[in-house]
């Protein structure tokens, strides 16, 4: 039985991870696997931990994939009439770029913090459903390599991500192209569809005793918006791509003009999904900020329930407003106007939170670590892009600006100056929670000045040139249409091309940042090294594999600053004296540990059952053949899911740890 | 969102007494409501042949539409006896639909304006 | 509370013998997901239905929805999938009464109907294409068939599902709750229920 | 394709404007330039003087971009002002707030009535900004008091225009100084009347293209089987430069156009040579030219009363037996033209380019009128057309990898022309005008 049996006076070394395990096992397709170590550990694990660090290495290396798209895009442009590309391979570029990076990159990265921090956050062990996590994640990885792989088999999508009927039927794309995108976001899709449940359920049901919901940490609540959005969205991004797949690969009708059809139905799908995507994109980083600020401010968060509300306000009203997407393309006045208003309300709840993270810092005591330096850039460099949001909610206005680079500029200064900015501000900030060790400040800092002005020169010149009237998504630009003077194209896309290479540098520096902090092996983190508020530092760096020693009672929000300070001061007066330290915290929780801890145990079905998916998508697109070949691994996937039994049974485990050194009864499993 | 109605101070009571108590009604009711439902659901075919509802014909299709969706999600589906909450989960995404789809094909008939 | 297992997924056997997991609302995680399911499953049949509703017109002379319905055949069949969510009821209110025998052959009966119903759909399917409606003849025939495809294929899983619960039942392979388990199906196969109440109005009924 | 037949989709909308087209009734209201006192009023200030691109959003040239023009600029001010609000507050906040040593701050969770203020400011100014916005929203909708309409079609990737002949026998508001008028239909470069308000009714033939001429109004998607409408009004004469922005395939950088505005004597003579009948070739090389033509070119080129001399018949080109969307570049009077190929390449050489490109608006007329010179030939771009095409210009004109299309070449393919012949061509090609 996996099962942590513990004598309580026992004190656990803070970086006791269990690991002694001997799985006499063999693969008996109704047992569970139950290795702890090597790679056997993270195939069939189903533990959130290990989950989230797979989501965030795996969206890293996409990350890198959709950056080298987009240097080529813009060495392309760098000059008039650039070769460096055709115009069929550049269409490919900005296609793959767009979909890598919102759909392999930031949601899956979302999804690695979410995965890590949430269990954590509310106090839990796991997540609710540990194997369907561990399905989703399988599911995101085979769908984007799967996605990747036409590359080599004939060239990628070249429609665009936002793939408009009907330039994406085959007459129009006879490649397989946009047949691989369509079954890899589906697949994708069905990856955040299960993802978005577990976390919901998790947030919900799964909380510390005493957690209500107004004492649950900023970005858990973020994180539970967003997958409220994701639960609700994907399905029309679904409806959308099946319509698309049945027209490309069973001749369906859906978008025939000659039949009758309504191209802009495909249109009202797509951003009645794309638009609470961008919500999906842009919240799991306002909910990191909202963590960082605070914590270095030595503030709690201002207006907490503000935040909160506006978060879910900005969920709410992001289902009214999709159609912003298409002011030009004929909607008619009315609606249009309904969309516009609807559009500028939005700004409101998004204006509450700038406000919000500004007046945290008000009357703070500032400490600039890079994670605080990234949060701070995120709400200069956010509320750029939230203003030319503004200008472009003004539908007249609109007309002029969309689908030029003026919208680019808008969308990179709120997904990067947004999304990115906030992913890094997380991955510094929790990096010693997740690996138990620091990352080198200075490198740091280096990483955050390169990339603020690298996006800044990328994306402001941007600005500049889409106003000045070059369109998006055109392969080349002719020198004829460029201008002269300070407003010349020529000028202001060289920038923009010099600007990604900074911007490159940055980003490589956080790669050797990772790469220098752990090998030296030097620089043990702290258990607390941020002085943090929230309760996923009541716990050990790393955290053992079920998290909490005896799972906390929760009695404000930010437990964690509250358990560590407390306030003396009279009169009216506020004075804060530390009370104790996190490892004397700690030491608590682990000498009143709870006497059973059932953590789930490993189990083959989920990668099985992913690996159904591709192989199914293949089959579509070339073979019937292959679609009976996955569709059998698909049966005898979840048949094996539903048959496995729910832990191993105790005699696979080892009952003694051979390496010795503890006096723990331990048997873990993965 | 949906989930502020979680309430914590009813947890304890959860938890002690037994979740299968106020799963609703006996077979008998069940057998009755069926009923209902397949006489609505023969009006409904009736009024499909019925000339003389005249205006009211859709509006009074789509009313007997929505009774019996309401009908067996509320009570085949214990949603009426079950925890509020399951309620908002459903009925998020079940607004959300109705909503986000009638404005979009509102929008197609607003487009020659 | 101290005793806190994290098993959502796979309910343990042991889980009695351990009293009560933990949860935060009191609430069974298995039943807020599948909730939530259906929660997203609007917003799937609401697509495929607005599709349907925007191309419903649209198709040539003759093999269109008012040439093709035959409203009594399709009544017959939505009161077999009508009835078997009275028996599905019955089946989760016997497991709930753990009277499994019960459960058993009330499921099998739903699975029964359900086969029913799909046969019906089979038919009509055949019917329309001989006489003359492909996927690909006209805009309606892709939605029509896209739609009520999608809806069949909801309830052969829901057979699938009741079958293997039949077959789990008796060879005791179900983890953990039993009667929360047929609920779980119940509830799907309900909601695959009501999506055919709307389809049954919204695309038989109310002529195009 | 019924879609394909533009004709019936015309003529199947409601269209009252159409026939409540008057000359007497243009109107030439203006509005006053705002005056600019806003601080970030004198950037834009700043930006109108320098020489801008072609294409600046912020230069406006007619009435209709100068209403989005009055409700933009506003508003760029003011989000400019909250901007850089934020950046202060921010900045002081970081400089004024840094640890020195302060004593752990107060742990509030904020102030209420702070918060609600702060929440209704944003969205106070915000309402005072929809509801320009949406009066601005349906002035430029409405298509009652337009004078004049010309058809715009767009395809892989050029635009057509089809100048419909009104009930009283009036091309855009004029009368065709002899004769009767017939739809005059040319490619990239739209002709029009100064100070005349223009309803575009578009549509597409494949994919969906974005007409935009950015300084006379925003863009308009142009969906294949639906009609869409864009106003157009020009103040002075000159050429506007446009360019599709919805991403219609390969060659969407491609796809260019430009509005030519003509003071109203102008577009009379314009109108009149366009309706004139078809010009015989004078020079043995373009007689020769002009058999190379038929044989080569009039499959898919109309060329209007063009007539076989081996036969005596009519020329009538058949481009939807050979290109997937069914037409090709009408090229009666090409040479009237400044662009070709989705006016993506100059048919001027640069020093007559600019020439015409920068006249003075009381001289461009006349010098636009001049049409295309042999000695303002831009050669080297045509010459590389003629000779290859779909390498010039990407193109989906391999028919062979387009299966999909029933064998229908997606743009010009590769003809295999000698360079005698590109000679013949062009020396025809040169007196169409």
């Amino acid at each position: 039985m996996a099962i942590i049996e513990r004598p309580t006076e026992t004190l656990v070394p803070a970086t006791a991870t269990p690991a002694y395990v001997t799985p006499d096992s063999g693969l008996g397709v109704f047992r569970r696997p139950v290795q702890s170590e090597g790679w056997k550990s993270w195939l069939f694990t189903v533990d959130h931990k290990k989950l989230g660090i797979m989501y965030g290495v795996t969206a890293m290396a996409f990350f890198v994939i959709g950056g080298i798209e987009a240097m080529l895009i813009r060495a392309q442009l760098a000059g008039p009439d650039g070769t460096i590309l055709s115009a069929d391979k550049y269409n490919q570029m900005f296609t793959m770029h767009a979909t890598t990076m919102v759909f392999l990159f930031v949601m899956p990265m979302a999804a690695a913090f979410a995965n890590y921090m949430v269990p954590l956050q509310v106090g839990a062990r796991d997540v609710a459903f540990p194997r369907i996590n561990a399905f989703g994640f399988w599911a995101f990885l085979f769908g984007g390599i799967f996605i990747n792989t036409s590359w080599i088999l004939g060239g990628a999508a070249d429609g665009g991500w936002f793939m408009y009927a009907p330039n994406s039927s085959v007459t129009f794309s006879p490649t397989n192209g946009i047949d691989f995108w369509v079954l890899g976001l589906l697949i994708t899709g069905i990856a955040s569809q299960t993802g978005a449940i577990n976390l919901i359920v998790t947030a919900l049901n799964m909380r510390a005793p005493g957690m209500s919901l107004m004492r649950m940490p900023i970005f858990t609540w973020m994180i539970l918006v967003v997958q409220f959005l994701l639960v609700f969205a994907i399905p029309v991004i679904t409806v959308a791509l099946v319509l698309l797949m049945f027209q490309r690969q069973f001749d369906a009708t859906f978008f025939s003009v000659e039949f009758g059809a309504d191209p802009l139905l495909w249109q009202h799908l797509f951003w009645i999904f794309g638009h609470p995507e961008v919500y999906i994109l842009v919240l799991p980083a306002f909910g990191i900020v909202s963590e960082v600020l605070p914590v270095f401010s030595k503030k709690p968060l201002f207006g907490y329930p503000f935040v909160v509300f506006s978060g879910a306000a900005i969920g709410f009203v992001g289902w009214g407003v999709w159609a912003h997407h298409m002011f030009a393309s004929g909607l008619g006045p009315v609606s249009v106007a309904v969309f516009s208003v609807a559009t500028m309300a939005i700004a409101v709840p998004t204006g509450v939170k700038i406000i919000n993270w500004t007046l945290t810092m008000w009357g703070g005591k500032l400490r600039f670590t890079t994670a605080m330096l990234f949060s701070v850039g995120l709400i200069i460099q956010f509320t750029i892009g939230g203003l030319s949001g503004v200008t472009h909610s003004v539908a007249p206005s609109d007309t002029q600006q969309t689908d030029t680079y003026y919208i680019v500029a808008h969308f990179h200064y709120v997904l990067f100056g947004g999304a990115i900015l906030g992913i890094f501000s997380g991955l510094y900030y929790w990096w010693p929670k997740v690996f138990g060790k620091l990352l080198n400040e200075t490198l740091g800092k280096g990483n955050f000045w390169l990339m603020i002005i690298g996006m800044n020169l990328t994306f402001g010149p941007m600005h500049i040139i889409g106003l000045q009237g070059q369109p998006r998504r055109m392969y080349r630009w002719t020198e004829a249409r460029a201008g002269e003077g300070f407003f010349n194209l020529g000028f202001w896309n060289l920038v923009s091309s010099i600007g990604t290479l900074i911007l490159a540098i940055g980003v490589l520096l956080f790669f050797i940042n990772v790469w220098v902090s752990h090998r030296k092996g030097t620089v043990a983190s702290p258990l607390d090294p941020w002085d943090a508020r929230s309760l996923e530092w009541l716990t050990s760096n790393p955290p053992k594999e079920h998290n909490f020693d005896r799972l906390p009672t929760v009695h404000a929000l930010d437990e964690v600053f509250h358990r560590k300070y407390e306030d003396v001061g009279t009169d009216g007066h506020h004075e804060y004296k530390q009370v104790a330290t996190t490892e004397e915290l700690l030491a608590i929780e682990e000498a009143n540990a709870d006497a059973h801890i059932h953590m789930p145990s490993p189990s083959y079905w989920p990668i099985v059952l992913a690996f159904s998916l591709p192989i199914l998508a293949y089959g579509v697109i070339y073979n019937l053949v292959l679609m009976v070949v996955g569709a059998a691994i698909l049966v005898l996937g979840m048949y094996g899911w539903a048959l496995e039994p729910s832990t191993a049974p105790e005699t696979d485990f080892d009952q003694s740890p051979p390496s010795g050194g503890s006096e723990l009864e331990v048997a873990s499993h993965g | 969102m949906s989930t502020e109605t979680v309430d914590h101070t009813t947890e304890a009571g959860h938890a002690e007494h037994d979740e299968h108590a106020d799963h609703g009604w006996s077979d008998g009711k069940y057998i009755q409501l069926a009923v209902i439902l397949a006489v609505i659901t023969g009006l409904e075919v009736y009024a499909s042949y019925a000339d003389w509802l005249g205006p009211a014909f859709i509006p009074s299709l789509i009313i007997m539409m929505v009774v019996k969706f309401v009908a067996v999600v509320m009570f085949f589906m214990h949603l009426k006896f079950d925890n509020k909450i399951f309620s908002w989960l459903f009925y998020a995404g079940l607004f959300l639909a109705v909503g986000v789809y009638v404005a979009l094909l509102v929008t197609f008939q607003f487009f020659n304006r | 509370m101290a005793d806190t297992a994290v098993l959502a997924d796979a309910p343990a056997d042991h889980g009695d013998a351990h009293g009560e997991h933990h949860s935060s609302t009191g609430l069974s995680n298995n039943k807020l997901a599948m909730w939530l399911f259906l929660g997203s499953e609007c917003l799937l049949f609401g697509g495929l239905i607005s599709t349907y509703m925007l191309y419903r017109g649209r198709h040539s002379e003759n093999l269109g929805p008012d040439q093709l319905w035959d409203i009594p055949f399709t009544s017959a069949s939505s009161f077999v999938l009508l009835m078997s969510s009275l028996t599905m009821v019955l089946a989760v209110s016997s497991a709930h009464r753990r009277n499994l025998r019960n459960a058993k052959i009330w499921l099998a009966v739903t699975a029964t109907l359900g086969s029913l119903f799909v046969a019906g759909q089979v038919y009509e399917f055949t019917t329309f294409y001989r006489e003359g409606l492909g996927f690909t003849t006209s805009l309606f025939s892709s939605s029509f068939y896209t739609l009520t495809g999608f809806h069949g294929v909801h309830v052969t899983v829901g057979i699938i599902m009741l079958l293997s619960l039949v077959a789990m039942l008796s060879k005791q392979r179900v983890h953990g709750d039993k009667a929360e388990t047929v609920e779980m199906v119940g509830l799907y196969w309900h909601f695959v229920d009501v999506v055919w109440i709307l389809i049954f109005t919204l695309v038989y009924l109310i002529p195009a | 394709m019924t879609f394909h037949e533009r004709t019936n989709v015309q003529t199947s909308e409601p269209m009252t404007s159409v026939a409540s087209v008057s000359s007497d009734q243009i109107s030439r209201s203006r509005r006053p330039v705002l005056a600019l006192g806003a601080v970030i009023g004198a950037g834009v200030v700043a930006s109108s003087c320098a020489a801008q691109a072609p294409q600046d959003t912020w230069s406006p040239a007619g009435e209709n971009a100068q209403m989005i023009h009055n409700l933009q600029w506003p508003i760029f001010a003011v989000a400019g002002i909250v901007g850089l609000i934020v950046f202060a507050a921010v900045g002081y906040a970081v400089w004024k707030f840094r640890d020195r040593g302060q004593p752990i701050p107060e742990q509030t969770h904020g102030k209420p009535a702070l918060e609600i203020a702060l929440t209704i400011l944003p969205a106070v100014i915000l309402a005072v900004i929809a509801v320009p916005t949406v009066s601005t929203i349906f002035a430029l909708a409405d298509t009652t008091d337009t004078e004049c309409v010309v058809n715009v079609t767009g395809q892989q990737w050029w635009w057509e225009y089809d100048y419909p002949i009104a009930d009283d026998g009036s091309i855009c508001g004029f009368m065709p100084t002899a004769g009767n008028a017939s739809p005059i239909i040319t490619s990239g470069q739209m002709v029009l009347p100064v100070g005349t308000k223009v309803l575009v009714r578009g549509t597409s033939r494949d994919v969906i293209h974005s007409y935009w001429i950015p300084r006379l109004n925003g863009k308009k998607d142009m969906v294949p089987g639906r009609v869409h409408y864009l106003r157009l009004e020009t103040d002075t004469p000159g050429i506007y430069a446009g360019q599709c922005t919805e991403f219609c395939g390969l060659s969407h950088a491609n796809m260019r156009m430009e509005v030519i505005a003509l003071e109203r004597a102008d577009f009379q003579k314009w109108l009149d040579n366009e309706l004139k009948p078809y010009q015989a070739p004078e020079t043995a090389a373009a007689k020769a030219g002009e058999t190379v033509f038929i044989q080569q070119c009039a499959r898919c080129h109309q060329i209007n009363g063009l007539v076989d001399p081996i036969n005596g018949e009519l020329v009538v080109s058949a481009p939807d037996q050979f290109v997937w969307s069914g037409a090709a570049p009408n090229l009666t009077n090409l040479m009237m033209r400044n662009t070709f190929a989705g006016a993506t390449w100059d048919l001027l050489s640069p020093q007559c380019r600019a020439r015409v490109w920068e006249a003075a608006p009381e001289e461009f007329g006349e010098r636009f009128l001049e049409g295309v010179t042999p000695e303002c030939l831009n050669t080297v771009d045509l010459r590389e057309w003629l000779r290859n095409s779909p390498a010039k210009k990407p193109m989906y004109a391999d028919a062979e990898m387009l299966e999909v299309t029933d064998g229908k070449t997606r743009g010009m393919p590769y003809l295999a022309l000698s360079e005698d012949q590109i000679d013949l061509l062009i020396a025809y090609l040169l007196e169409r005008k």
